[in-house]
């Protein structure tokens, strides 16, 4: 069961290299695939919550000298965000990729991006875990890459670099630890630190890891490459990288440093609390500044994850909680508005504010489709992005950190201010005469540029409606995390 | 030889970052390679080193004879060769794409991200936000 | 008809509400929850007390008249029925607000309706005013409303509930708590920014761009008094201390006379009454802030009587201009003959509104000068800032009740037409209910206000309302302010002609600071961003990198240094030797400046490394490592010769600077790797490895049973990511040769 | 690049470098070598090959498209650890023939894995190649 969702994507990538030129064949296997991975999250899921967390053994080695897999409440959770954006994107783009890059395999390189995101989910493995990393990476390179003119070379580049300098602090950090530990299983790794002193190369290895996931996660001041790169490739490539990519990397840091590491060890929390805060803000500030629909986008993704790592810096089960809940709204909302953002783009052949404009009256859904995800954005009731924002703050009052709780709140003002600018721009303004005919949408293309988005739009929507029982599973989710026993159980059997 | 190893890994470091510091692109894969050898040598090394015994299990054995090399740094450290050679062959291939569209290896030229944004704050002068 | 059945709604919400007033003035406290978020313990409450209620009949009720006017008005905009979904829905959010029985339900349903505005107030959309004034008005309640929600997530752990029951009884220890006055000032930066209260007074009359019914909606009876209504919830919990006072009397009094004096400056009618409808919200405020049992009764009596004259003189307004084609009182003139019903309207609110007897205004005004002249503190001051304030309204009043209706009409070529029912029954009704309220003050002083007084004060308060007060201080302060008022009409245009040219709005006015922000953020962000995202990534690179390692180099200082103890450099000269060359690889490939040697030397590093792989026992890694650095030598080789020759780009400075910076690179690593090999060596896996290779994986080399068995699934995922990489090379070349450019 | 001596070479050099890597392959669980090398040594053979011949050459001596080489290698990895689920066991463990075959001692699983990695590997370096050189 824990094998499915590398399987699955595995598989159907390996099938769409085999039929390399039926273009037809493969994008029918990657929906399906998509679809099939969700379904299995969801199983997952459930079982997780009937069983606790469970794990499985490749090769059926025993943990911790074989590779482990683990699913907790939070791996699978994002199992099965991972399985719905894969589908709605999919979907999404057999409508918006034009077919050179269909041609060049785009629909199995999506395939091993998913497959790697998974297995950085699932793996209890440390080293595993770099693997599936640089898997992911690869495949995001390429589909970075596919297209190539001008803009999105120097994005790519840039991606690269950064990228690979975090592969290369992290692949340093796990060849330390596993000097200094003789293991890599993490939970494995959690017993035998917890018996070390903490002082030593210990602390410098965990900020190595940190920095190292930090880049992946886009934190401040790390987080360069992803405005640099994300305004460049096709809005469906964006959509997942912006959904899931930097996700992993906040997810790792929250695995990472709250089951391997004991809290002292980072450098602590004002440190991380700062990073986030500037993050946070940093980014909202790029977005304001932005003119173009797309980097602002971009910013507003980093803007978005310095939330997520306030959680981690909050260390409360609330505070994650939030910030677990916070990172699924993220994953349906963004997503939502970088599709409408690409619908828009189709009609008009712009995502520039300034040549944008008019499509209020015409396009009513299209308005809606833009603006419920934006207002969730920004953190409005009764919308998803409401009731993370709202446990983080109640979880940073509760710990006195007034200043953290001042940026988060005055950053979601800025968020309001520039997504609905940017929503007055589109809809509102007369469109300028400089504007071309708007394109026509064959209705089949429609449906798939719109169910998705409407999909993820409702999402939110109703996310932010009935929170009760998403935000429970993400409570149990934050406790099981912070509760690590129940993880390393799993794991090794018994707690030594 | 440890600690002379890990002046050598300092070194293929400093030589690495350097190198990915050039304005030229093209100097950037040589430090890739260079970080690159320099992580691996890291593992290697951490790994603790033991002077010739490869972990093999001798024919007439069940056991390799001890002292033996630690097999696991070198399990690591070959799939990190070949997924840095993986990389590395894009990444140069990158490269060379980026090269040919761009028309200069020179990263300064590259910095069409920020384009618009120059003028923007001139154009926004006399009208505020115009919405 | 549509509308008919539209209208139902509002018309049977405000049966409903109209019929539970004999059990909320008996006290009784309607309540209904609903769990909503258990696991963060909030619940979906509502709540209906004497508060809620005065409010949820005036929302109710000037709803459906807004409903009905709007039918008309509006009859031929293409987006009617988006009118209606958003105004009802605004109805609802209001609703929402005044009945919720929780902080959080509170808070969902106030920034809804900051979210109804913003749509309505935008609903012109393609005028440019409108969208300015939509996002004005957006963000400042936006930001207001942010700070609001820290203020109650504050008093909800403060009170250990977020339920208002629980809250309104713990006023003392959330008075006496350390975070009172930061709770506080966060609650009022809510409650401001929604009633325009001083200094964000701005954005309501830059609102009036809405359609009319639209602004009589928002701005006369409901939106903007959510910002009082929020100040009368929060009363007995954070009223009465001295704060309170303070900022209440203050900023109250100072947007009473800033609202009071901007109104009569202003030609447009709708521009009049929104400054006095800013105006009023300062009264109220004030009032709140006295906190006074006779204060309380003033500010709910007023309240109400203002919704009503102001939704009158609003809809006015709006049949003026509909009828006449324009709302300039410069330009109007006479209308009472073409348009009497609503000549009617409008006198009798602007009569309620200058506090003439025996309207309701006329109490209101009596009860609020016996509120500031027995002010516990500074009475005279609170007194005559009323009496400025009252006087003015009395000329604004005069302003719009009677010059567009009496006299000559001014401007020829406007042509005034009568206008249809649907225009001028929905002002008529509620300027009779002023009158109506006036001639019988009694019972719904006993009914209404009573109850909502009572809420805001904490506890019951005797109130009975008359119009008769007898000869008083307050009676002749009274007839002094229609006096002063009157005296200031008949001025007004002196006046004017003098102030004009020193423009008096364009020295303080605030929504400066707001357009000054709005220019200058987006100017500081872009910045910022430029500074920050330059767009040259070698400064990304040495950035990431520089912060990493100092990082790391932060911990190592930090961390004790005791355990390092280097084992001396031990070795055979071979061994010094391959060292020697790997380092003589890697310095000669930095600064070569030829490609082909750069390649060489890197080949030399390739080499070097798989020596030392050799000489400590690592045949497999050293082979791999030998036939990788051949290919890679071969695909450098293929590569590079179709890429520029090294240039010198950089200058010396700056290549010295990244000199530092890569040797503290590599010092930190060196001195990492030294400490990691100085810390004890603890039993690894590799035992247990060593021991099950042959029995369990039948395999002799162990590296590779652990690659192909142990730790297969790491095998599985670097064949992948080859697999991958092998496709971007080929994708990234094959449209090239397909001799396709980019599209 | 069209020398003789090369071109003469490499004709003979080919099948004995392929046996070559098929013996690397085969031993790698026992001694030094394995599928990566083994399909290192492949991808050698055959870019000498194509240096001498030209690149359609090449790919004709191949017969396969190294795409379809990658796929399959992928393919065979993957097989090899789904075998096992249908005798009940987790994904990638290894199973082993009771009886020893010649030549490599114990058939298994693993062997089957490593055949994966050899194809795939040979698969994209030729696939590089072969692109790198049509350019």
């Amino acid at each position: 069961m824990l094998f499915l969702p590398l399987l699955i994507p595995l598989a159907t990538a390996i099938a769409g290299l085999l039929a390399w030129n039926r273009r037809k064949l493969q994008r029918l296997l990657g929906v399906c695939s998509s679809a099939a991975l969700l379904i299995v999250g969801l199983m997952l899921l459930a079982t997780v919550q009937q069983q606790g967390v469970i794990s499985a053994q490749a090769g059926n080695w025993p943990a911790p000298f074989g590779i482990t897999l683990v699913a907790d409440l939070l791996s699978s959770l994002l199992i099965v965000a991972t399985g719905l954006m894969g589908l709605c994107v999919t979907v999404y783009s057999l409508a918006d990729t034009d077919t050179r890059q269909e041609s060049l395999g785009y629909h199995p390189l999506l395939q091993v991006l998913l497959l790697g995101i998974c297995g950085s989910f699932l793996t209890g493995d440390l080293f595993n875990l770099y693997v599936w990393f640089e898997v992911m990476l690869i495949a995001s390179f390429v589909l970075l890459a596919l297209g190539g003119q001008r803009e999105q070379m120097e994005g790519a580049i840039k991606y690269v670099a950064l990228n690979l300098i975090a592969s290369a602090l992290l692949l340093a950090g796990i060849g330390l630890l596993y000097g200094v530990t003789g293991t890599l299983n993490m939970a494995h790794l959690a017993i035998r630190l917890q018996s070390m002193p903490h002082t030593g190369t210990i602390p410098v290895i965990a900020a190595l890891l940190f920095c190292a996931f930090s880049i992946k996660a886009a934190v401040f001041p790390f987080y360069f490459w992803l405005p640099a790169s994300y305004h460049t490739p096709p809005i469906a490539v964006i959509t997942i990288f912006s959904a899931l990519l930097s996700k992993v990397g906040i997810y790792v840091l929250i695995r990472v440093f709250t089951l391997i590491f004991p809290q002292e060890t980072l450098a602590g929390q004002p440190l991380i609390l700062a990073a986030a805060g500037l993050t946070m803000l940093l980014g909202a500030l790029g977005a304001v500044a932005q003119p173009e629909l797309r980097r602002m986008l971009a910013f507003c993704v980093v803007s978005q994850i310095g939330y997520l790592l306030m959680g981690l810096g909050l260390f409360t089960a609330l505070a994650l909680s939030g910030s677990i809940f916070f990172m699924l709204h993220i994953m349906a909302a963004k997503s939502a508005l970088f599709l409408t953002t690409g619908v828009v783009a189709r009609l008009t052949g712009s995502s520039s504010l300034a040549e944008l404009g008019g499509l209020y009256r015409r396009y009513p859904l299209l308005a809606a489709l833009f603006l419920v995800p934006a207002l969730s954005v920004a953190g409005i009731p009764p919308l998803s992005g409401f009731w993370g924002k709202l446990a983080l703050i109640q979880a940073g009052l509760q710990s006195g950190q007034y200043l953290m709780v001042a940026v988060a709140l005055g950053v979601s003002v800025l968020t309001l201010y520039y997504l609905t600018n940017a929503w007055i721009h589109i809809y509102w303004k007369p469109a300028p005469e400089t504007a071309a005919k708007l394109q026509y949408l064959p209705p089949h293309r429609r449906h798939q540029l719109l169910a998705p988005t409407l999909l993820l739009a409702l999402f939110s929507l109703v996310l932010g409606l009935l929170p009760e029982p998403l935000f429970r599973l993400c409570h149990s989710a934050a406790e099981q995390i912070l509760n690590p026993s129940s993880y390393i159980t799993a794991v090794l059997g018994t707690l030594p | 030889m440890e600690p002379v190893l890990a002046v050598v890994i300092g070194g293929l470091y400093a030589a690495g970052m350097y190198l990915m510091v050039r304005r030229s692109i093209v100097k950037m894969i040589f430090g890739l390679a260079l970080l690159g050898n320099a992580a691996n040598l890291l593992i290697f090394t951490v790994g603790r080193l033991t002077r010739g015994r490869p972990p093999h299990i001798p024919l007439d054995a069940t056991l390799p004879s001890l002292p033996v090399a630690d097999p696991v740094p070198q399990a690591l450290i070959l799939t990190a060769i070949v997924i840095g050679f993986g990389v590395q062959a894009f990444a140069l291939v990158l490269i060379k794409r980026v090269y040919q569209t761009v028309g200069s290896d020179d990263q300064d030229v590259m910095v069409t991200e920020n384009q618009g944004l120059a003028t923007r704050g001139t154009g926004r002068e006399g009208q505020g936000d115009e919405v | 008809m549509r509308i008919a059945a539209l209208l139902s709604i509002p018309c049977g919400l405000f049966i409903w509400f109209a019929l539970q007033i004999g059990a909320v003035a008996d006290g009784q406290v309607l309540q209904s929850s609903l769990a909503w978020l258990p696991t963060l313990g909030i619940t979906l409450s509502l709540r209906l007390d004497g508060l809620g209620l005065l409010f949820a009949l005036l929302i109710s009720g000037i709803g459906a008249l807004v409903l009905l006017y709007a039918s008309s008005y509006l009859h031929d905009d293409p987006h009617l029925d988006r009118f209606y979904a958003f105004i009802l829905a605004f109805m609802a959010a209001m609703l929402g607000t005044v009945l919720a029985g929780d902080l959080i339900t509170l808070f969902v349903f106030w920034e809804l309706t900051s979210l109804c505005s913003f749509v309505l107030i935008g609903f012109d959309y393609q005028s440019q005013a409108s969208r300015k004034a939509a996002l004005q008005a957006l963000l400042v309640t936006g930001a207001g409303g942010l700070a609001l929600l820290g203020g109650i997530i504050l008093l909800g752990q403060v009170a250990g509930s977020l339920e208002l029951t629980t809250i309104l009884a713990s006023g003392e220890q959330v008075r006496n708590h350390a975070l009172y006055l930061p709770m506080l000032l966060l609650v009022l930066a809510g409650a401001f920014t929604k009633s325009a209260q001083f200094p964000f007074q701005f954005w309501l009359p830059n609102a009036m761009a809405a359609p009319t019914p639209v602004s009589a909606y928002l701005h006369s009876a409901t939106m903007v008094k959510l910002g009082v209504f929020l100040l009368a919830r929060f009363s007995p919990v954070l009223g009465g201390s001295d704060s309170w006072f303070v900022c209440l009397t203050g900023i109250g009094g100072i947007t009473l006379l800033l609202g009071a004096v901007r109104a009569i400056t202003c030609s447009d009618l709708k521009q009049i009454l929104a400054w006095t409808t800013v105006s009023a919200l300062g009264m109220l405020t004030l009032l709140l802030g006295l906190g006074t049992p006779l204060a309380i009764s003033a500010a709910m009596l007023l309240l109400t009587v203002h919704a009503l004259y102001k939704s009158a003189l609003f809809l006015a307004a709006g049949a003026v201009d509909h009828g006449a084609g324009s709302r300039d009182i410069n330009r109007l003139g006479g209308l009472a003959g073409t348009m009497p019903q609503v000549a009617l309207a409008s006198g009798l609110a602007a009569l309620s509104m200058a506090g003439v007897v025996p309207l309701a205004g006329f109490i209101a005004k009596e009860l609020f000068y016996e509120a500031t002249l027995q002010a516990p503190t500074a009475a005279t001051l609170l007194t005559l800032v009323a009496f400025l304030g009252n006087g003015l309204t009395v000329t604004a009043a005069l302003l719009t009740g009677w010059l567009p209706f009496y006299g000559m009409l001014k401007d020829d070529t406007l042509h005034p037409h009568p206008v249809d029912l649907r225009l001028w029954l929905p002002p008529l009704l509620p300027a009779a209910l002023g009158l109506l309220i006036g001639l019988f003050p009694g019972p719904a002083g006993r009914l209404l206000m009573a109850p909502a007084a009572a809420q805001v004060a904490g506890s019951p308060l005797p109130l009975s309302l008359g119009l008769w007060h007898g000869f008083s201080p307050v009676l002749l302060l009274s007839l002094a302010t229609l006096g002063a008022g009157l005296a200031l009409f008949s001025l007004r245009r002196p006046l004017l002609a003098r102030l004009q040219p020193s423009q008096p709005s364009a020295g303080w006015d605030t929504e400066r600071l707001y357009d000054w922000l709005l220019i200058g953020l987006p100017r500081l962000a872009l910045g910022i961003t430029l500074r920050l995202q330059s767009g040259r990534l070698r400064y990304y690179l040495m950035t990431v990198t520089g912060v990493a390692v100092a990082l790391m180099a932060l911990n190592l200082m930090t961390s004790s240094n005791d355990d390092l103890q280097l084992p001396r450099p031990d070795g055979s000269l071979h061994e010094w030797l391959t060292a020697l060359v790997i380092l003589a690889g890697a310095l000669f490939a930095t600064i070569t400046r030829s490609r082909l040697a750069a390649v060489a030397s890197l080949g030399v590093v390739g080499y070097g490394v798989a020596l030392v792989y050799i000489l400590f026992g690592a045949p497999d890694l050293a082979m791999t490592q030998f036939c990788i650095e051949t290919l890679s030598i071969i695909l450098f080789v293929l590569v590079l010769h179709k890429l520029p020759h090294f240039a010198l780009l950089s200058s010396t400075a700056s290549r010295l600077r990244d000199l530092v910076v890569a040797l503290g690179v590599g010092t930190v690593m060196t001195w990492l790797v030294w400490r990691a090999i100085s810390q004890p060596l603890v039993p690894s896996l590799s035992t247990w490895f060593l021991e099950q290779s042959l029995p369990a994986g039948h395999g002799r080399n162990v590296v590779n049973v652990i690659l192909v068995d142990f730790r297969a699934l790491d095998t599985l995922g670097e064949i992948t990511v080859l697999a991958v990489a092998a496709l971007g090379v080929y994708a990234m070349l094959k449209p090239r040769s397909g001799g396709e450019g980019s599209d | 690049m069209h020398s003789v001596i090369l071109a003469t070479a490499i004709r003979l050099l080919l099948p004995l470098m392929l046996l070559f890597s098929l013996f690397l392959l085969l031993r790698g669980h026992n001694e030094p070598g394995g599928g990566f090398v083994g399909g290192l040594v492949v991808a050698a053979a055959f870019a000498l090959y194509t240096l001498a011949h030209g690149e359609k050459e090449g790919r004709r001596m191949l017969r396969v498209d190294p795409l379809r080489l990658v796929a399959s290698g992928l393919l065979v990895a993957l097989v090899s650890g789904l075998l096992p689920l249908l005798v009940g066991l987790p994904f990638l463990t290894a199973l082993w023939s009771s009886v020893p075959a010649p030549v490599i001692g114990h058939a298994g699983t693993p062997l089957l894995f490593d055949l994966g990695v050899y194809l795939l590997v040979a698969g994209m370096s030729l696939l590089i190649i072969f692109t790198l050189m049509e350019e």
